[in-house]
């Protein structure tokens, strides 16, 4: 008799744990407000990324195309994976000094980790991170990028 | 003895040998098994990995210890921040800094939620490996809230590389505590139905109880550690026995079981989200004030000698291995992997189960395989 | 003579409302039936009969494979708190349409070293054994391409031949996880058909025929859920249960398993011979869940309540055909709630499910309702 | 146990060690045909109980090579170092502890793997991670032209 019981209690028991596991189920069924999908593609206009989302290396320029980067390669030593390069000539300055100016930013973004360690690390604060975050294209070529703007100055003040 | 060579040959051909992996559903990643079957029942099972082992050891005898901590959250990438710290609080040691109560306790609490969303995560896959679907949604669901906090805050979401020597990379976000405590808040609501959805179900018990039963000494020989080693009744919480950054100052429990089964594997890691939201609760409002970061020398270079820094992570004991000769790079890294560890025991704890249950096991130890290969 | 078989007794008689004359498709077939014979002799009338029901069962079958693809990926995605398919079309109803396109276009891969005539013979066999067992049901009154006299006898059998082309896939395509599935299915059919057999068995007794016209006539005063007290009721979550495991679906999906052998017995197989197998385990999940709604919940008979003649008359206006789906559906709606909710079984508790404890359960039932039945205890 | 306590009690097991308090740990600097030995009984005596080795490390010192084993008590929570070395670098040998601790099964093969170390007695030696083709990758002499690049 004990057994039957017992054989009872667990049909009884598992049915009704199961019962339970469906109402879970079942009530985000008739739900359908709780849903958090997000449409992407059709959401990109109102689509907003935290501003300190790591997208990808930018080097700000200002409205007379001037930038802070002076070339000084300490970002080129920091990144870990070698995909920033840096190209410097040597410029004359307005009283007649040779100086050491940047060419080419070059930035590799297929070969970039995100640390952070550049942007951290630049001494004039040079470089920053963008929100873009659609990295895809066709041509693997397109992902190395010069970051200096062409035509672009120091920035005044900047050392 | 003629005999008994004919004997072995008919046994190896009942031996049914089949290839999970490197591409299988449950090996979560490129982990291959070669499972030798008789009929459904395992007889051995043995692992064959590499399949992306990338030598960050290696690696990172060439590059500054700055530049390591981006290495260490691509082995383990559901613990990205602790396997940080762990890195962070070796060279920390080793250079003998004093940082801060804020940074301390900002990287507890990032710990803990990294935590919570590797064990929400886990669940999710493992409700997937014993064929409840809809757990896998919901997991990511609620873990996506924790992402979004990390993403506000450290501007990705899942490799995180907040952490540098010395503090973090950037302050904690204006909105990081508020949304810290609504996420509890809403969490607290949501874990009692992943207890409905699968732990309570009659289905889910008959899966996972007396089911790879690892006993207290296997487990202690293996080296099992985290909430796998707990559930054997192995107390192994670094956070308990070592404590570092804040842990020596809240009050939270151990979760450890003796049974060592697949369920209490579960169930370990179920309680372990409570405690950890617990923990949250006691640093959240009182984040002291104070810097962010102390102030390192440009280059970093350790005094010669050999560092060990153990940290908790959501799988179990990282323990970061640093030998330096005085160079700005370390002579030798060695990262003990948890992962690494607690798949050795795969084949101890599976032998004489079904292969339903090698995949219910595999999904219980919760392995990364980044983290196995490094 | 195929349509000629709806029962004399309960056609209509001119005392009824117009609708129950028009919702009565006798007449219909018998009209159709009438003006082919003017027209033709009786060889060429039997073959056009064929051809025409023929042809319409295979596009119920299309549409129903169709719809319940599109169904099961809507509902699986609401109770995951997720949209589901919403980009083909609005709400995404041509999704399925668009799958069924690409998989009519991708190569059908041939496997070295699998038996190819066995290999393509396999998803043959198991739709056609879908494809027959649709032919016995009856939709609506008089609508029934075959009412044999042992329609459940008949539907229970050949629905379980599908698991022969299970066997013959898993064993032909010459892989390791396709066999243990197939081995599997096997174990799993062969005993959870015994299941479905006496859980029908217990409403055969109740009903006293096997001919699921007559099945649903019976049910004319009630359905026999009802009527049948609390075994009729267990005898339901029985049928439910096992039926669910016959037709390879979650949470008894082992033959498939993808978590532990991939996609089973169909690993290897690729295009629209996929297609045959995915499509017949909606169609049996389709077969399964209109015998449910048949013999447990009146087929096409509306819901009447005892004496409320104006509600019964709301009932009694929605066509039966309606009557039918709706049934038919909300027992594949709990079949799919099953799926989504519950984890998978092991093969060994799979089994131990069906001998320790459906099997008792349901010969214990069968006794009591005999004793009902012969005590006359049931309304 | 205190550090310079189990310093002791480990010199007096075998007078012969050489004993170095460390920044963090007790170091124990070993021969390699003593390390199985004193492994052993590490483990097993009732004042010790090293049943927990939570890191073995294989590193390439130069000229010679090396494992170093970090082993913990579980009942008594102390640590020690055991290191040991052999200048044999072309076949280089040392003995496996894998009996004694089951953990030492994986982390020894990939030792064997990037190192070259072979461990005799172990049970299951093979390589782990890389083919039987490839080089010992962690040692300091290893070069790869293609896939190291060095500035």
């Amino acid at each position: 008799m004990r057994s039957i019981i017992d054989y009872l209690k667990e049909i009884i028991l598992g049915v009704w744990s199961l019962l339970k596991g469906m109402k879970v189920t079942g009530s985000y069924f008739f739900r359908p407000g709780t849903i958090i999908t997000q449409k992407y593609p059709n959401n990109r206009k109102d689509l907003v990324m935290f501003d300190r989302f790591k997208g990808e290396v930018v080097m700000p320029h200002n409205e007379k195309n001037e930038h802070k980067c002076t070339g000084c390669g300490i970002c080129e030593i920091n990144c870990p994976n070698g995909s920033i390069e840096i190209i410097s000539k040597s410029i004359l300055t307005e009283d007649g000094k040779k100086k050491r100016a940047i060419d080419k930013h070059i930035y590799r973004l297929s070969m970039c980790t995100f640390c952070a360690l550049c942007v951290k690390t630049c001494p004039s604060n040079a470089l920053a991170f963008s929100q873009e975050f659609e990295h895809a294209v066709f041509n693997r070529a397109l992902l190395i990028k010069t970051l200096n703007k062409p035509g672009s100055q120091l920035m005044k003040g900047v050392e | 003895m003629e005999e008994k060579v004919k004997n072995i040959t008919t046994d190896e051909q009942q031996e049914y040998v089949i290839n999970m992996g490197p591409q299988h559903p449950s090996t979560h990643g490129v982990l291959r098994l070669v499972v030798s079957l008789k009929g459904e029942i395992v007889k051995s099972v043995q692992p064959h990995i590499g399949y992306i082992h990338r030598g960050i050891e290696k690696m990172c005898e060439s590059i500054t210890y700055p530049q390591i901590i981006h290495l260490t959250d691509r082995m383990d990438y559901l613990s990205a921040h602790i396997n940080n710290e762990a890195v962070c609080l070796t060279v920390e040691k080793a250079l003998e800094v004093e940082i801060p109560d804020r940074i301390k306790v900002i990287r507890t609490i990032m710990s803990e939620l990294t935590r919570i969303q590797s064990h929400q995560l886990w669940w999710a896959s493992f409700g997937m490996d014993l064929g409840g679907l809809t757990c896998f949604f919901y997991g990511l669901r609620d873990r996506e809230k924790i992402l979004d906090i990390f993403e506000e805050t450290c501007g990705s979401r899942m490799i995180v590389s907040y952490n540098c020597p010395g503090g973090l990379m950037y302050d904690i976000h204006p909105n990081f505590q508020k949304r810290v405590k609504e996420f509890i808040k809403y969490f607290r609501k949501i874990l009692p139905e992943y207890d409905q959805l699968l732990s309570g179900n009659v289905i889910f018990h008959e899966r996972s109880k007396g089911i790879g039963k690892l006993t207290l000494e296997d487990a202690v020989s293996y080296g099992i550690t985290g909430p796998s080693g707990r559930a054997s009744g192995f107390s192994c919480d670094v956070r308990k026995h070592e404590p570092y950054s804040a842990y020596d100052k809240i009050k939270f429990k151990e979760i450890l079981f003796t049974e060592g089964d697949t369920y209490h594997r579960y169930i370990a890691r179920i309680d372990e989200m409570w405690e950890s939201m617990n923990i949250i609760e006691q640093l959240i409002d009182n984040i002291p004030e104070g810097p962010y970061a102390v102030k390192m020398k440009p280059v970093i270079k350790l005094p010669e000698g050999e560092y060990y820094q153990r940290v908790e992570t959501a799988r179990g004991e990282l323990g970061v291995f640093i030998i330096s000769d005085g160079n700005k790079s370390p002579y030798r890294v060695k990262f003990r992997s948890p992962n690494f560890v607690n798949l050795s025991v795969l084949n101890h704890i599976a032998k004489g189960f079904k292969i339903a249950d090698l995949v219910a096991i595999g999904g219980s130890l919760d392995l990364v395989i980044p983290d196995i290969d490094r | 003579m195929l349509f000629d078989i709806v029962d004399v007794n309960s056609s209509p008689s001119l005392s009824d409302p117009w609708w129950k004359v028009f919702y009565d498709f006798s007449s219909l077939t018998h009209k159709i039936d009438s003006s082919l014979h003017n027209a033709m002799s009786q060889f060429w009338t039997t073959i056009a009969e064929m051809l025409i029901i023929g042809v319409l069962i295979l596009l119920f079958y299309a549409l129903i494979g169709l719809f319940l693809v599109y169904a099961e990926r809507k509902v699986c995605a609401f109770m995951q708190n997720r949209l589901g398919p919403n980009r083909v079309g609005p709400f995404g109803i041509f999704q399925t349409i668009a799958d069924l396109f690409k998989l009519l276009f991708k190569e059908l891969i041939p496997i070295k070293n699998a038996d190819s005539f066995l290999f393509n013979l396999a998803p043959f066999i198991v739709i056609i054994a879908s494809f027959m067992a649709i032919a016995a049901i009856p939709f609506a009154k008089g609508l029934h391409a075959i009412d044999l006299n042992i329609g459940v006898l008949y539907v229970i059998a050949v629905s379980a031949m599908g698991v022969i082309g299970v066997l013959l896939a898993g064993w032909s395509s010459n892989n390791k996880y396709s066999l243990i599935g197939a081995m599997r299915s096997g174990a799993q059919i062969v005993s959870y058909e015994l299941s479905v057999g006496l859980s029908i068995i217990t409403i055969v007794i109740l009903a006293g025929s096997m001919q699921l016209s007559e099945i649903v006539e019976a049910q004319r005063t009630g359905w026999f859920i009802f009527k049948g007290h609390i075994p009729a009721f267990i005898a339901f979550i029985v049928f439910l249960v096992s039926s669910t495991a016959e037709t390879n679906r979650g949470p008894f999906d082992l033959a498939e398993a993808e978590s532990e052998l991939t996609a089973g017995y169909h690993t290897e197989y690729s295009g629209i011979k996929f297609a045959f197998f995915f499509l017949a385990e909606y169609i049996n999940m389709f077969i399964v869940a209109s015998i449910a709604a048949t013999v447990f919940l009146g087929g096409w008979m509306p819901f009447n309540v005892g004496h409320w003649d104006g509600f019964n008359h709301v009932m009694d206006f929605v066509p039966p055909f309606v009557w039918y789906i709706g049934k038919t559906f909300f027992v594949i709606f709990i079949m799919m709630w099953f799926k989504w909710t519950f984890p998978r079984l092991r093969i060994d508790q799979l089994l131990t499910l069906e001998w320790k404890y459906l099997l008792p359960i349901n010969l214990v039932n069968v006794l009591i309702m005999a004793f009902l039945v012969l005590m006359g205890w049931h309304f | 146990m205190d550090k310079i306590q189990l310093g002791e009690f480990i010199k007096s097991i075998n007078p012969d060690l050489e004993i170095k308090e460390g920044k963090q740990y007790i170091e124990v600097s070993i021969p390699p045909s003593k390390l199985y030995i004193l492994a052993k009984e590490l483990r097993e005596k009732e004042e010790t109980q090293f049943d927990f080795l939570f890191c073995l490390s294989g590193v390439d010192y130069g000229q010679d090579l090396g494992v170093v084993y970090h082993l913990r008590s579980t009942k008594f929570d102390h640590v020690v170092v055991l290191k040991t070395r052999t200048t044999d670098r072309d076949h280089p040998q040392l003995d496996s502890v894998a009996d004694i601790w089951k953990t030492a099964d994986f982390h020894e093969r990939e030792v064997f793997d990037l190192l070259g170390i072979k461990f005799t007695n172990h049970p299951d030696l093979r390589r782990l991670f890389l083919d039987s083709s490839w080089g010992f990758p962690l040692r300091k002499d290893y070069v790869d032209d293609i896939n190291i690049v060095t500035k």
